[in-house]
């Protein structure tokens, strides 16, 4: 079957987390996935409001964020391959430039959000609870919450990697052991995986 | 088993229904029985001082394929008749005889297509009865035993009951989904009474008003009784849902109008707003949103005996 | 540690799957912007899963792990699909 | 097989002295045994909360009217009892408290796969539960929704909810977390040459638990942070008057709560399958079959939520949808009883306390069951849903399931807990009680929901005063049983004979480690020949 020989390091078994952050994502892709349930009764019981409020949004924004996003996803994925190859100075670098590429990430939504305050529109705002329709409610109701809980994910992503860079950097996160590493890109993939579907869902729907 | 004598047939689903409970229960006695007698007689059977040395089996795939099939046909046996009971509960037919039901924190109120309003269901006998679900608040259900009937009453959804009386009398209603503070006295009676007899009732008209009292106070009393105000507000001091009437006339008042706090006087002009518009001013260290606005429910003058009765209140 | 999972995937083709990701994402925009009535919902949902596997495979690697993870992650997609197929029996018959 | 006999000079579990002194050798252990022994203690306080809690409602249902509270209070009672004793008490209980303690041992293994992890865990659990009881000590008024929350009750009611919904969240946490463990734990640090198939049951129940507790929580926590985000920002998502739909709520708090029954009946399930071949002495009957019947319901566990909502006015697709999947889970519940039964046909029967707590596990599990069969049915689910039918349905499988498997489990694994045995007469005793008691009080709970009497109700017509009586006699006599069996087990783990290594004659493999067990648990990892398996009497 599968290989059962325990470890003589009983402290280090690099499937074994890896295995973890696998299940942790599963627990994650679940969490979102009950929003995404919500959001298709809702987007199935008000198909012309969710598409009026989807106009509202921004599509280059969103389109650039998304890019920067799958960019991010694969410097990090390259600064494991340039562990593997013992680069410590790229994976550093790769590191670096993930962190900053989710910095402007946050930014964009900052500026994003920001707009859509200016225009009246937040969870429970007048304007959106007395001028719009309940659709349009829904629809920003959850934007706010969809987006707001990955922004949420953004944030504890980069915590993770810049624990990682700064294990790299000591020396304590190398090509025999990895795991950190590796699991912070897999979590990060995890925030794009999310975005790629939150990306068409609210600003593609015309 | 589950017949219970004085309310057998009172509706044209109680037949459906106590079928397959028996036949569910039947089959669930016959497996319960004849499991634990069996679990008992190898309890004695095989005790280590009888059978010192167990005789080793490891399982048996013919007997696993018996018990997966015959209870998963035996499963199967039991839907159908729980489905057969219960398809004739979603359609109610065309010509049934329209009852609205409004549910509120804490009682139902049903209206009838002429404007009869009561708090008692009133429904003829052997004669299609459907009524239309309405909440106003939370949701609530509505149940009637007798006749193995329930719905949920959910605000912002048109849900309904239909259903046959076939026997004559009173029977209990309930609200069965909780429903916060006084859900269990969200009771009710339903009146079956023979055509004729209901039709009577029907078009008597004159019984809305019911007996006027002559003096404004006691009437005052009577509607909010009726309208069930008394649920959240006491009389004598204590604090409910809503605060407490005792000297509410005339008292100041903390309230909370919109973000900004001030003090009011309990004038008539408030009274009214509190009771049209509870959610403008919301006394101080109690929750908005429990109250409804009770426009088009009660008229000016209702309020008007409302406020005399309320000035008695020291 | 034995097995072959050292594998080191090269940069060239990290860049090679980012290009047909961002490939996609235009695609998908493009598709929504004709007017293909309700099946530019299904049009993007369908770039959207195909980037997604795209990302599963490579960036994390699936395509280079033990096959029970790869089991495990299509079990837990199908379960989800399943969840919603069936509250969707509720919906969609109301 | 080796055993690891020469161990036993080794210091045991408890007396084992780290870096830390005091209670901070306990609460800042990774040890997998002494988080077990946090767990259960803290449970206890919990249980005994919700104990008194349900002790009161049947109180004051001993006659209409007010006896001793008045509704709000009764409103709040039964929410933080149903909260207590289902987030609290049943679905970690068994896992935290058994899967943390023998897990590891059964499968040969040191410790579980990321023990940090699991103090986190308990940490979490700590945290939920005191979020949950600050709920009740500050704010301005405790919870009063019940334990399920539906909506929009639970957005207009004045009382404290967010702490309540918070705590639930961060147990939810716990849930997860420890599920997460235990996978990883199964999948890596089984000993050598035990194959799944050569798993013990008990760890295989705890591993189609571990997905569900892993795959359905996070639903119910982010239906729960809805809630929360509602209560502050009117986003609407469950609210009518925004264009919400409550049903909505009930879908989404059933996807996981469904699937949460089934967290709690597995290892209870998986308990008994280690007990009942040991006191038989013989071969589980249907290893495979048992195992396939727990993934099975672990599986369609996930499909049948809507049976809670069969009144609330889904479609009519969806209801018997739900009503055919209800009955299809009901399958390997019955395949597993089955298969109980016939190990102990032939077998060597020595009935001992663990046993009878199993024997009447799979009594009341029959009629719980079956009582779940009528609720499953359409036509008798409308009329017995939410009335007092439902609750003795769930308190026969919830607690007649999950509390007798415990009673049962302890006293199976007592010995090698603490290395001493309890006194078998009173453990009886105890148990007679308990089982008399428990009968009383929740049987005639059938009968009034049949007659109509509506769940939740702190009030009830006078047509249902005679087994609501009944009912209250029974819960103190039952409460008589539990004293002597408390009392007998906190004695015994101080007092007691001193046990042996294996005084069932058991043969998975925690027996064969010191009673208690010493730190790691195993001096050489034991290995698994071709000939071994936890079953081979
Ligand atoms: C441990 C927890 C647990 C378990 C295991 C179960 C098991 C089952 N439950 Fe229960 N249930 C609850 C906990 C549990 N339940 C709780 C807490 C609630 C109420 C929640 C609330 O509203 O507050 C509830 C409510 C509930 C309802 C909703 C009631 C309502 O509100 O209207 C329904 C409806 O279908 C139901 C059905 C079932 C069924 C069919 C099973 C089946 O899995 C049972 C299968 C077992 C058997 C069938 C017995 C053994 C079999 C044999 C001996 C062989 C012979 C068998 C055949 C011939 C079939 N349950
Ligand atoms: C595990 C679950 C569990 C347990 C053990 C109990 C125990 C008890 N319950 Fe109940 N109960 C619920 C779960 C449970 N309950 C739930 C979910 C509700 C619904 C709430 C709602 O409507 O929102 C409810 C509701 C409920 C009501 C209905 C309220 C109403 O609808 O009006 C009543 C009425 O009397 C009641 C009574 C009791 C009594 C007298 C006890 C106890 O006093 C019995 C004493 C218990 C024992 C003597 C031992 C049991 C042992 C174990 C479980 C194992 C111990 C494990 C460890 C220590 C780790 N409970
Ligand atoms: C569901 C519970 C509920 C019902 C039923 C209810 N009320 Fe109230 N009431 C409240 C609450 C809560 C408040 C305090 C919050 C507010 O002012 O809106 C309140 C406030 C009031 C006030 C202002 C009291 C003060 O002290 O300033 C008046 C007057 C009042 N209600 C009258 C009525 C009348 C008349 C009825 C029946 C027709 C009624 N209420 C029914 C809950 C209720
Ligand atoms: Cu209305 Cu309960
Ligand atoms: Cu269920």
């Amino acid at each position: 079957m599968e290989h059962v020989a325990q470890h003589s390091d009983p402290h280090y078994d690099q499937e074994a987390s890896k295995l973890g952050m696998w299940l942790f994502i599963f627990t994650e892709l679940l969490l979102f996935g009950g929003l995404f349930i919500v959001y298709a009764i809702y987007r199935f019981l008000n198909p012309e409001a969710f598409q009026m409020a989807g106009h509202e949004l921004n599509i280059t924004i969103g389109a650039i964020n998304t890019i920067i996003l799958l960019v991010s996803s694969m410097t990090i994925a390259m600064s494991t391959s340039a562990l593997q190859k013992k680069n410590k100075g790229l994976t550093v670098l790769l590191l670096e430039i993930t962190i900053m590429l989710a910095l402007i990430f946050l930014i964009n939504k900052y500026f994003e959000w920001g707009v859509k305050f200016d225009h009246g529109i937040w969870p429970g705002s007048e304007h959106l609870l007395n001028d719009m329709g309940h659709g349009e409610v829904l629809f920003f109701g959850l934007y706010f919450v969809m987006t707001g809980l990955h922004a949420l994910h953004i944030v504890i992503g980069m915590i993770i990697i810049i624990v990682a860079l700064n294990k790299v950097q000591k020396g304590t996160v190398h090509a025999d052991r990895p795991s950190l590493l590796e699991n912070a890109g897999l979590y990060w993939h995890l925030v794009d995986l999310i975005w790629i579907f939150l990306f068409p869902l609210f600003y593609l729907i015309h | 088993m589950y017949i219970l004598s004085n309310t057998t047939n009172a509706s044209n689903f109680v037949a459906g229904v106590d079928k397959s409970f028996v036949i569910i229960m039947g089959i669930s006695f016959v497996f319960l029985i004849g499991l634990t007698f069996t679990m008992l007689y190898f309890v004695y059977k095989y005790n280590k001082n009888k059978n010192p040395v167990a005789t080793q089996i490891k399982g048996s795939t013919k007997l696993e394929i018996i018990w997966t099939v015959i209870p998963t046909i035996l499963v199967l046996v039991m839907f159908y008749y729980g489905w057969a009971g219960w398809a004739p509960m979603r359609k109610a037919p065309d010509d049934s005889f329209n009852i609205k039901v409004v549910a509120r924190m804490w009682n139902f109120t049903f209206e009838y297509e002429n404007g009869k309003k009561t708090d008692t269901l009133f429904v003829p006998m052997n004669k299609a009865v459907k009524l239309n679900l309405h909440s106003l608040d939370v949701i609530h259900s509505l149940y009637i035993p007798s006749f193995r009937v329930k719905e949920d009453v959910v605000p912002g959804s048109e849900k309904m009951i239909w259903f046959i009386a076939q026997r004559e009398g009173l029977y209990d209603l309930f609200c069965t989904e909780y429903c916060g503070l006084n859900h269990s006295y969200m009771i009710n009676t339903v009146k079956v009474m023979p055509d004729q007899q209901f039709q009577a009732w029907y078009v008597d008209t004159t019984k809305r008003v019911e007996v006027a009292l002559d003096s404004p106070t006691e009437n005052g009393k009577r509607i909010m009784k009726n309208i069930g105000c008394f649920a959240c507000h006491s009389l004598d001091g204590s604090k409910l849902v809503g605060p407490s009437f005792k000297g509410i006339y005339g008292a100041q008042h903390t309230v909370i109008t919109g973000k900004d706090e001030r003090v009011v006087t309990v004038d008539d002009e408030y009274i009214k707003r509190s009771i049209y518009d509870p959610n403008a001013d919301v006394v101080k260290g109690f929750n908005k949103g429990l109250m409804l606005p009770y426009q088009g429910q009660l008229t000016d003058d209702d309020i008007a005996q409302i406020t005399e009765y309320l000035k008695t209140l020291k | 540690m034995e097995n072959e999972k050292h594998h080191i995937v090269p940069y060239k083709v990290y860049i090679y799957i980012l290009v047909a990701l961002i490939a996609m994402t235009f695609m998908s925009i493009g598709i929504t912007k004709i007017n293909l009535g309700e099946y530019s919902v299904l049009g993007a949902m369908i770039f959207a899963t195909l980037k997604s596997i795209l990302v599963l495979s490579w960036f994390m690697h699936l395509k280079f792990d033990q096959p029970f993870l790869r089991i495990m992650v299509g079990f837990v997609a199908l379960l989800f699909f399943a969840v919603i197929f069936i509250t969707f029996l509720d919906y969609y018959f109301r | 097989m080796q055993t690891a006999t020469q161990l036993e000079h080794e210091v045991n579990y408890l007396d084992y002295k780290g870096k830390y002194k005091g209670i901070f050798a306990w609460i800042f252990s990774t040890d997998h045994k002494r988080i077990a022994l946090l767990y259960m203690y803290s449970m206890l306080t919990m249980f005994v909360v919700g104990v008194a809690l349900g002790l009161a409602m049947k109180l004051e249902l001993i006659a209409p009217g007010k006896t001793i509270m008045d509704p709000q209070t009764y409103n709040a009672v039964f929410t933080v009892h149903g909260v207590i004793m289902i987030f609290m008490i049943v679905i970690p209980g068994l896992p935290a408290v058994f899967g943390n303690f023998m897990l590891p041992i059964m499968i040969g293994a040191k410790d579980v796969a990321f023990p940090k992890i699991n103090l986190l865990s308990w940490y979490f659990y700590v945290a939920g539960a005191l979020l949950v009881i600050s709920s009740v000590l500050f704010g301005n008024g405790t919870p009063d929704t019940g334990w399920t929350f539906y909506a929009p009750y639970s957005f207009k009611s004045g009382t404290n909810l967010l702490p309540a919904i918070f705590g639930a969240f961060v147990l939810g946490f716990s849930s997860i977390l420890t599920g997460l463990n235990f996978i990883v734990t199964i999948h890596r640090m089984r000993a050598p040459g035990m194959t799944w198939f050569k798993m013990p049951l008990f760890p295989w129940s705890l591993y189609g638990t571990a997905w569900i507790q892993l795959l359905a929580t996070p639903v119910i926590g982010i239906t729960l942070v809805l809630v929360a985000l509602e209560r502050i920002f009117n986003i609407g998502v469950f609210d009518p008057a925004l264009g919400g739909d409550p049903i909505l709520y009930q879908h989404l708090f059933w996807i996981y709560s469904h699937p949460a029954v089934y967290v709690m009946i597995l290892p209870a399930m998986g308990a008994i399958s280690e007990i009942i071949p040991t006191f038989s002495q013989k071969h589980i009957f249907g290893y495979r079959a048992i195992i396939v019947s727990t993934l099975a319901i672990a599986f369609v566990g996930y499909f049948v939520w809507g049976h809670h909502m069969f009144t609330s006015g889904m479609s009519g697709t969806a209801q018997y949808t739900f009503s055919i999947l209800t009955f299809i889970v009901a399958i390997p519940s019955a395949i597993k009883v089955f298969n109980w039964i016939s190990t102990m046909h032939k077998g060597s029967i020595n009935p001992e306390a663990p046993f009878l707590w199993a024997v009447t596990f799979i009594f009341v599990f029959m009629i719980g069951g079956f009582s779940g069969l009528v609720l499953g049915a359409l036509a008798t689910n409308v009329h017995v849903h939410d009335t007092a039918f439902v609750v003795a349905h769930f308190h026969f499988i919830v607690f007649g399931g999950v509390g007798f498997a415990f009673f049962g489990a302890i006293h199976y694994w007592f010995p090698k807990m603490f290395g001493r045995m309890y006194d078998k007469v009173w453990a009886k005793v105890g148990w007679a009680f308990f089982t008399v008691g428990f009968l009383t009080l929740y049987s005639p709970m059938f009968y009034l929901g049949m007659m109509g009497m509506p769940r939740r109700y702190y009030d009830y017509l006078p047509e249902f005063h005679a087994g609501n009586i009944l009912s209250t006699l029974g819960s103190w006599v039952m409460t008589f049983g539990l004293l002597i069996i408390v009392i007998n087990l906190f004695r015994s783990a101080k007092n007691g004979a001193i046990a042996s290594i294996n005084p069932w004659n058991s043969k998975t493999l925690e027996w064969t480690v010191p009673s208690p067990p010493p730190l790691e648990n195993f001096d050489e990892i034991p290995v698994y020949g071709e000939k071994d398996g936890p079953y081979e009497y």
